[in-house]
């Protein structure tokens, strides 16, 4: 925000209060309300206002507290915004962001612990990032806010807690690269957003196989040579994901990988997902609702010992 | 002789004040509980507090009969108990244990109990809205004489949902009545940031919707204003807006302290309790005595049902996560 | 001295009387082209016709300067003419052609040219409103005296998009104008059936925003009207909702003959044609007889164009589909 | 409707005008005003009004004109609908239907052209149908009536034409059926909506191959069953959807036949869609656009004769 004017800052109760979960604290202070700018409690009218500002110039970076408050103004970003590029023949364009929270595990039950990327990424004219870590989260941040096209970034909500070293030399990351955060030879365990920590600690428990595990970082477009690269050596593919069966980016990447390298892959695609329920906010159900180490390693030691796809967790007693 | 429902009979109680202010210290006894509990670690999620706005959602139970719905918000603890709820449900449900309304699947923001009229509530602002539009739709259509509760807050007369739900109960003409806790805030945001009009219930003539204000703080004042709204709508003349004017205690949410507000503001709404205004006007002369008695029998009531309510009990079935998603 | 566009100066043609009744009578041609093209099977898809309405449109291009921005529905051919699209692109994109203003990817519901100021306009009822005001959140950032306009029907009053953007552009102080052609219809339906005030301006009551209605048919009025509501939004004063009251003389939409409507509505708004009213202001005296000859020449000139648009080319290279979808 | 009093029907212009594309003609003639009720142009208040109605024990078929329209109002369909059931414990139900025209092929652009059945069918708590021809549709529409959960039907506009015999005889169908509308030995090819024409049509050029062709009828729940069991016969599975690759009912019913045949499957599975992009209007473009016969057949004769996934057409030049 300090190297260019253009960038602002909207949302509800981003400014005074700083976000619900904090994220833009002292932003308002420092760049003051014209900047960051507190709005009512209308996410059709920040979405498009979001893209109305893009298209005349600014970078806003709009905030939806839970994605899930999307569901009410789907319509802006992905019917409107998303189009804009394609109806004007490249004559506009709409250089704005989404930041918003995703994801379960703390309770918040029914309609606040959702990721929902496909509600995103099955558009042409956006572009979705989901960051791992602090790291991560700053430079996708400002990757998305210097893109030209609206880039959507979800945040996971259990990832907020997180305190980690941010690298402000490195040089700038690239849209749509993943990264390879652990090597191994017996499978590619390909997550994103806080499903990269529970992939990398099952890798890590000696499980009897070793794992690359590639942190996916942006869903559209997604890394295909990174992962194919991988999956042409290690032969065994499993996605990690904090989405139901019937949606999620693991459905395109295990698809891809499949058609791509179908004599080369030694089992079927593994998808390790939540069930297809909506997500309960009693903890000793949402613990076993979602992905976590010890599933992980049980579900990807049974694909390699057996050659098939595993009962999920949920389906045993 | 049909045999009540201890739900019912609560929902019964509320017809005298003693009933009522009984039923406004249970609600403010509940949340300071669930505060403790939040700080306790005993909660996890969310938790939005109703403390100081008790006489909206008592007032709107002492006059919705049996048979009525309301279609409620996250902030949704003193609604529950107001229509009838029990404590235990309540408490239960906030901590995610298999006490609670809906076996703890739910959690603080879905509430619910159809046997009082109680939908699951509404975690999405304005998404309740809508809903109980279409409920009146269906009262209207079965000539039936219940009548649809849309609970909201100020902020979420800003959304979408709002407009669209008030401009189709008016054009249809359907007993629906739309209450607006008007708190002042939404989250951390005052009212005056967000919506260019300090008195919400204007809003209605955009509809050519019957619309009107009322001191939230006097239950008397709530139940009767809501009491004509209702008859209004039951008989056939349409929808109301009706604005209560009110306050949160607390913070919006968790460990919200409120510190946005003044202290000044604070006194002002404090001092204007409802539950202090309804004791002075039972009883005239030395009401803080019996005040203090009877918040004390409803402390020790509350304190039996936080017990019960985290009792130890057999593990969760992990099924229940799977069950009741499709019929 | 920079050269302008033909774009451009079309615009700069309506600062005379002449020039705007010019530009009315070329709309309505190209609408009745579009028509006969529709009949003929020359186009695909949806097309809205504008015919009836002429004077909002071109009252607005008359008292926006280049640079003002506007947000405007699938009902857009008149409001791209008038703002200075040349009648070949609005005939070849309505006819999926490459000579059309974005070579045919957009269609009948898509026209766009940024040079004038035109966003490409918006299939879905009231996604243009909020649009509208985030070009003017840019515009007041900038302190640019530049003004966003988002043009919307009467029925798009209902739709949620509606109020969340008067509300936010009130109490954001935008410069923005909201202009609603209320033609009496959302598709088949009357006004009355879906809304329950007659005068939609009033809706600006509950955004505490300025608001007035004027005769949609009288291009002076909407031309005055419009002024005043820009000075005030470009003097940072804030929006303004204007409410031209309108007919459309055709159909909804492709096929639709527009039967619902009694014979008699129909000729008392034609006998207050824009076109005609016009006229008499210009010639006071033997106008009908001008008007004709100023038609043939304007009808001539929408021939040309016709034949221009539809002219052989080469066919569209595939490879346009998959372009500028991402950068 | 004129079996139960219970069923009524509610959207933009589906009284008077008999809707948009006369799907309703003639029903409030027959059944007045009270149960064919013209709304306001508000979807979130005709969805949520339909799903308060539903719950309040009417079965009210609401109407969007076209899919996209349920973009300014998905919240209450998969946000709000969707999880009545499971957070009431089942005490409480939303029997309604969701009518939506899809699809492309007549030049509506952009924004009135697309299926988005994953908007839909990525959500617990709802079911989802895509009808092929007129007898489709009536069996279908009623199974969705009185079906006790939301359902949402997504009927092709390019089908409104079709004129065909309904069966008012036949027995109820089941939902979640699918039906094989051809048996063949090569390749099984799966299709629902104008689709599942297109597929037969391919099918009956002569190819040099011979097809199972299924129509899915359902999207959620889909016929595990008969899709798995024509593929464990034919060996190759080939998808044909009217959705980009990076969406669709495609990818699921793809990945579970590769990981629950893996062995038996001689090449990996096919997808026929669209190109990642918006619709194009002009005629030309949108034909190359749209999967047709022609296509589908160079598609899967050139997976059948080279074994592995071909470069789909839009790609040649
Ligand atoms: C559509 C949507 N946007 C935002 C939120 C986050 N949110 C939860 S409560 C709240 C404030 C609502 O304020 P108000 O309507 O005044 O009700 P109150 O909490 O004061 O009772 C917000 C913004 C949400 N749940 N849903
Ligand atoms: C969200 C949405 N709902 C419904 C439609 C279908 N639709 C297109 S135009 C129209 C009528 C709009 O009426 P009005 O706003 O009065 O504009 P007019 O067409 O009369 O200019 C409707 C319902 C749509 N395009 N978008
Ligand atoms: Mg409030
Ligand atoms: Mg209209």
């Amino acid at each position: 925000m300090e190297s260019d004017e253009c960038v602002i800052v909207l949302g509800e109760d981003v400014g005074a209060a700083g976000g619900a979960f904090k994220v833009t604290e002292g932003l308002q202070e420092r760049f003051g309300v014209r900047r960051v700018i507190d709005t009512p409690i209308s996410e059709t009218a920040i979405l498009g206002g979001a893209m109305g500002a893009a298209i005349a110039g600014l970078r806003p970076v709009a905030e939806m507290m839970f994605v899930e408050f999307a569901g009410v103004a789907l319509d802006q970003l992905v019917t409107e915004a998303a189009t804009v590029r394609y109806l004007s023949r490249g004559q506009l364009n709409v250089p704005m962001v989404l930041r918003t929270a995703v994801g379960g595990g703390q309770g918040f039950g029914a309609q606040h612990s959702q990721v929902l990327d496909h509600w995103f990424t099955s558009s042409p004219g956006l572009k979705v990032a989901m960051p791992a870590d602090p790291n991560s989260a700053y430079h996708i941040t400002r990757l998305a806010i210097w893109d030209d096209d609206p880039v959507v970034v979800l945040e996971h909500k259990g990832l907020y807690g997180d305190r980690g070293e941010v690298d402000l030399e490195e040089p700038p990351w690239a849209i749509g690269e993943a990264v390879t955060m652990r090597v191994g030879q017996d499978v590619t365990i390909v997550a994103a957003g806080a499903m990269v920590s529970v992939a990398l600690a099952a890798a890590e428990t000696n499980p009897g196989w070793s794992a690359d595990v590639i942190d996916l970082r942006w869903l559209r477009p997604w890394d295909v040579d990174q992962v194919l690269a991988s999956v042409a050596k290690t032969g065994v593919l499993v996605t990690v994901e904090e989405a139901g069966p019937s949606a999620g980016w693991g459905g395109d990447v295990s698809l891809t990988v499949c058609q791509t390298l179908w004599s080369r892959m030694k089992f079927p695609p593994l998808r390790v997902t939540t069930p297809d329920a909506p997500v309960p906010h009693a903890q000793e159900l949402e613990r076993r609702f979602l992905p976590n180490a010890e599933y992980v390693v049980q579900q990807v030691s049974s694909l390699l010992e057996t050659g098939s796809v595993p009962l999920p967790w949920w389906e045993y007693r | 002789m049909s045999i009540e429902s201890p739900e019912h009979l609560r929902r019964r109680g509320l017809a005298s004040d003693l009933g009522r202010l009984k039923r406004m210290i249970e609600i403010r006894e509940v949340e300071e509980t669930i505060q403790s509990l939040y700080s306790a670690g005993e909660i996890r999620g969310s938790t939005h507090l109703y403390s100081g706005q008790e006489a909206v959602a008592v007032g709107l139970a002492s006059v919705a009969p049996l048979g009525d719905t309301v279609a409620c918000t996250y902030r949704g603890h003193g609604m529950a108990l107001a229509l009838g709820m029990e404590p235990t449900a309540v408490i239960g449900e906030v901590c995610g244990r298999s006490t609670g309304c809906v076996g703890g699947i739910g959690g603080s923001m879905h509430l619910c109990d159809p046997s009082i009229g109680l939908l699951p509530t509404f975690a999405i602002v304005g998404a309740q809205i809508p809903v109980a539009v279409g409920v009146a739709l269906a009262s209207a259509y079965r000539a039936a004489d219940s009548v649809a509760w849309a609970v909201l807050g100020d902020g979420a007369t800003n959304i979408g949902a709002f407009h669209e739900s008030l401009n189709m109960a008016s054009v249809m003409g359907l007993p629906v009545v739309f209450v607006i806790e008007n708190n002042l805030y939404g989250e951390y945001s005052p009212l005056r940031w967000t919506t260019p009009l300090d008195d919400l219930f204007r809003r209605g003539e955009a509809y050519d919707m019957r619309a009107a204000a009322v001191d939230g703080q006097d239950v008397h004042a709530v139940a009767e204003a809501l009491a004509e709204a209702r008859s209004h709508a039951a008989a056939g003349r349409g929808p109301s807006l009706i604005e209560a004017k009110t306050y949160r205690y607390s913070g919006h949410s968790r460990s919200d302290l409120g510190l946005y507000r003044s202290a000044d503001e604070v006194q002002t709404w404090v001092s204007r309790d409802p539950i202090g205004i309804l004791a002075e006007r039972i009883w005239p002369e030395g009401h803080s005595s019996r005040l203090s008695e009877m918040v004390e029998q409803v402390r020790s009531e509350v304190r039996a049902a936080t017990e019960h309510a985290l009792r130890p009990m057999p593990p969760i079935d992990k099924v229940e996560m799977l069950r009741h998603i499709t019929g």
